[in-house]
């Protein structure tokens, strides 16, 4: 009997699956809700089964079965290793740096790899308001490894920052178009790699600022049929 | 001893217009009960403290409770916005509403502080931001090596509220699952209450429970099911419907109004 | 995930001459195997750090493995004197001791800025006592409210050993009874080890329990019966009659001695 | 069948006895081992049922029925309400003021009532080492009301400490021979009660300084036949 060829791999499903890659060797990881805890919980799966699950409700260890909506879900407490208070995890865990990586998201990043998630406009009269800090301010401080995760367009990738909620300082930005690594010497967010199809011209307009790009951009390698196939079977469940 | 009443009298008894309050409970045991009988009786005028103000507190600032909002986290998690924060910020519907943030972690030693019953506490953050022009924040030296660290103050609340799974009959309290911020809140604050899904003859200690003496509360109230659409781990579970659906009802200030009367105005408990 | 090894392995490759070392557990699950490993394997120069000495550190002093003692109450229990740790500080014997103390107050607050990675803690205390101008204290302001607190310096700790019920394969450790101020000691020291009455396949929950995930420590060594003569509740009692023989025992320093050697340093695990 | 009748109070069982009839109404107390603990034990026994024993080991509300000799006995953390860490003990329960009466002991105590439990003779070379402060500087300072009791002689009561540790400003001392309070103008500690059968003339030599008396010295009331013999099972269990 012949199976369907799965579909090709989304922009999304990629972006994730480069994200999830970054952890094969991590021992723990800080993450919130949506995108980064699904490339967390893949790849705990998928590569690293003793990788550590931190989310800032309190959970040290959690082992989901399935994607939560929340980062407070009763599945992450049933599961973890440890279930501690807010000031004990921002105290004891998050500042002095136990956690290695922090997966972080926001509505704007700039070209240092700094982040907006307080407002879009004026702080007193703003456009938009967003959710506001939560933990990321003292969770990219603490940790040692900073990953940022976000969707590439020209309104967040910005040359301006409408607030700076977060000073981030990132290894790498994973974007759903490619990854960006800080230069070695500038320290500003510079395209290194590309996604498969991905033109550097896409890139560059999807940015709101002169983007740098790396002499030797690589190319992602495609997700394999293994990793597809754990990344939809986990988002079905 | 706390005294163990119904919730109508202990929101009347604790809660004034005016007062800060906090209600509590990180994702996990979120009083939903308690704040629709606050809604109910009308307060006005009140500053509204939580980490996360959540469908809750979104509510509650829809409905014109408060004026002041203190917080770290104004998302409906996992979903996107909270339309009625937004439109109070935004618009000022239906007030005006003063702000005032902090990141989580300033908001958890604030809350740690209060319940040290110090002035303030001292930690590593917020240096670089635009949050540092923005909020009660500051530098502060370490005597011994000199480092620049930061102060937070502590948080002065005049009433704290949050959900339990037990409590006895004494009114000592017990809960388990995420522990938030819910035993600082109650030890910080002038006045408590704290709602529980059922009271028992004899508090069963449990792994992971945080364990509040009933003398260190002043009122405890039976409310079963008084977390939902959040939950209280073992008994309810998250409504995660609820929390997508509210996405939509609560877009619309009419439809919002709407369904306000029709489930909390009108759905008041006997 | 921690490494699972011996306890003369463990302290060969955790603990060096001139360490700064905290032996923590407060009455409750003292680690008296380890110290005694420490005693055999003939370590001195150690700054000793425990907010109760006890008889251990009395044990540890008298056999010379201390230069320094940083503590906060150095009695017997209910008995009363320590008599190796009086006749170290009084008497230079067998060594002169450098002491640095302070209140209870102010060694849990150091320990908790260490777990936190912090340089100092802030507190009220002190004021007005003559501790003030014999330890490491400083006043601090509170920027907001004028209030003069006062600030005391993390515990800069290279080793902490504390002792726990069980662990798990992977070194995961639960402990439960009076908690201490052992998980701070373990996060704030540069190295950690848990002894423990037993390695279990799977940790089972226990109501009040500390649980420390095992990638924050260093090194798990079963030690069965490792805090006698104090107690691992639940598996081991306290040896009431002990603390009070010791009394005695521990008055002359050749019986002392005699005793130590009779019993700690012949009396090494295999 | 005719019972012996009880041997009469010792000066030690009176003290005891008195301490515990100052818990009658109280709402928790604050207490280390020895004599304070017997006295909070035997308080909770007779008159107040209710009343919260905490130990500074972290354990609020326990229900030891012998008398601890150490405050980490295992009996405490079993019966306890709630146990907690040192840390959290005295920044959230003893700093805030949560418990209303602190009982604390000392080897020194001077006419207001300051307590020295660190050295006698000097701090660099002393005579007698003492076990130090422990957790009575902090105590003495977050608990509203401080009750010291304490053997009354004059290495005990001295005109001046030879180390200050902790501010007291105790509202009584009870001693073995009787109590002391505080002059509402000067604040100095005035014997206002003796126990029965005690002179004030032995009082004032028990006492390191020129020791004031109250205009109306009361006597106490003897030990009850049940507080007697409560107090005698209570050492005896």
């Amino acid at each position: 009997m012949a199976t369907e060829a799965p579909a090709a791999a989304t922009a999304a499903e990629i972006q994730t699956v480069v994200a999830a890659r970054l952890l094969r060797a991590a021992r723990s990881v800080f993450i919130g809700v949506g995108r980064p805890s699904t490339a967390a919980i893949l790849a705990r799966e998928l590569y690293n089964p003793d990788l550590v699950l931190v989310y800032e409700s309190g959970t040290i260890g959690a082992k989901p079965r399935r994607i939560p909506l929340s980062i407070g879900d009763g599945e992450l407490a049933e599961t973890a290793e440890a279930v501690v208070s807010v000031p004990e995890m921002f105290n004891y865990w998050i500042g002095p740096g136990r956690i290695q990586v922090a997966f972080l998201g926001a509505a704007q990043v700039d070209r240092l790899g700094n982040l907006n998630s307080t407002v879009i406009g004026d702080y007193e009269h703003p456009k938009t308001r967003l959710p506001g800090a939560g933990g990321a301010p003292e969770i990219a401080l603490g940790c040692p490894e900073v990953i940022v995760i976000a969707p590439h367009d020209a309104r967040t990738f910005v040359e301006r920052l409408d607030f700076l909620t977060t000073v981030a300082a990132p290894s790498a930005v994973i974007t759903d178009l490619g990854v960006l690594e800080p230069d070695p010497e500038t320290k500003e967010m510079t395209l290194t790699r590309l996604h498969p199809g991905v033109e550097v011209g896409t890139v560059r307009e999807a940015t709101g600022w002169d983007l740098a790009v790396a002499d030797a951009v690589t190319t992602t390698e495609d997700p394999s049929a293994e990793e597809l196939a754990a990344l939809r079977e986990l988002i079905a469940r | 001893m706390s005294d163990i009443t119904t919730l109508s009298e202990a929101v009347e008894e604790l809660v004034h217009d005016g007062d800060t309050l906090a209600l509590e409970g990180f994702t996990h045991l979120i009083p939903f009960a308690a704040g629709h009988e606050v809604i109910r009786q009308g307060h006005i005028e009140l500053t509204l403290v939580r980490m996360t103000p959540d469908l809750l507190y979104d509510q509650m600032i829809g409905m014109g409770c408060a004026s002041g909002l203190v917080f770290s986290y104004g998302g409906n998690p996992g979903v996107g916005s909270l339309h009625r924060f937004r439109d109070a910020i935004e618009n000022g519907w239906p007030s005006a509403l003063e702000v005032e943030e902090h990141s989580h972690a300033g908001m958890a030693n604030r809350y740690a502080a209060s319940a040290a019953g110090l002035p303030m506490a001292v930690m590593r953050g917020y240096v670089g931001t635009d949050l540092m022009a923005h909020t009660q924040v500051e530098e502060i030296e370490c005597p011994f090596t000199g480092e620049k660290l930061v102060a937070v103050p502590a948080l002065d609340l005049d009433v704290a509220i949050v959900h339990a799974q037990e409590a006895d009959r004494e009114g000592n309290v017990q809960l388990w699952g995420i522990p938030g911020v819910q035993k600082e809140a109650v030890l910080g604050a002038r006045r408590s209450l704290v709602t529980v899904e059922r009271i028992v003859e004899r508090l069963e200690p449990r792994p992971g429970a945080v364990v509040i003496p009933g003398w260190a509360v002043d009122a405890v109230v039976e409310a079963p099911a008084g977390s939902l659409p959040s939950y209280s781990l073992g008994i309810t579970e998250r409504d995660n419907d609820f929390y997508r659906a509210w996405d939509k009802l609560s877009r619309d200030r009419d439809e919002f109004r709407a369904w306000m009367d029709e489930h909390v105005i009108e759905g008041a408990p006997a």
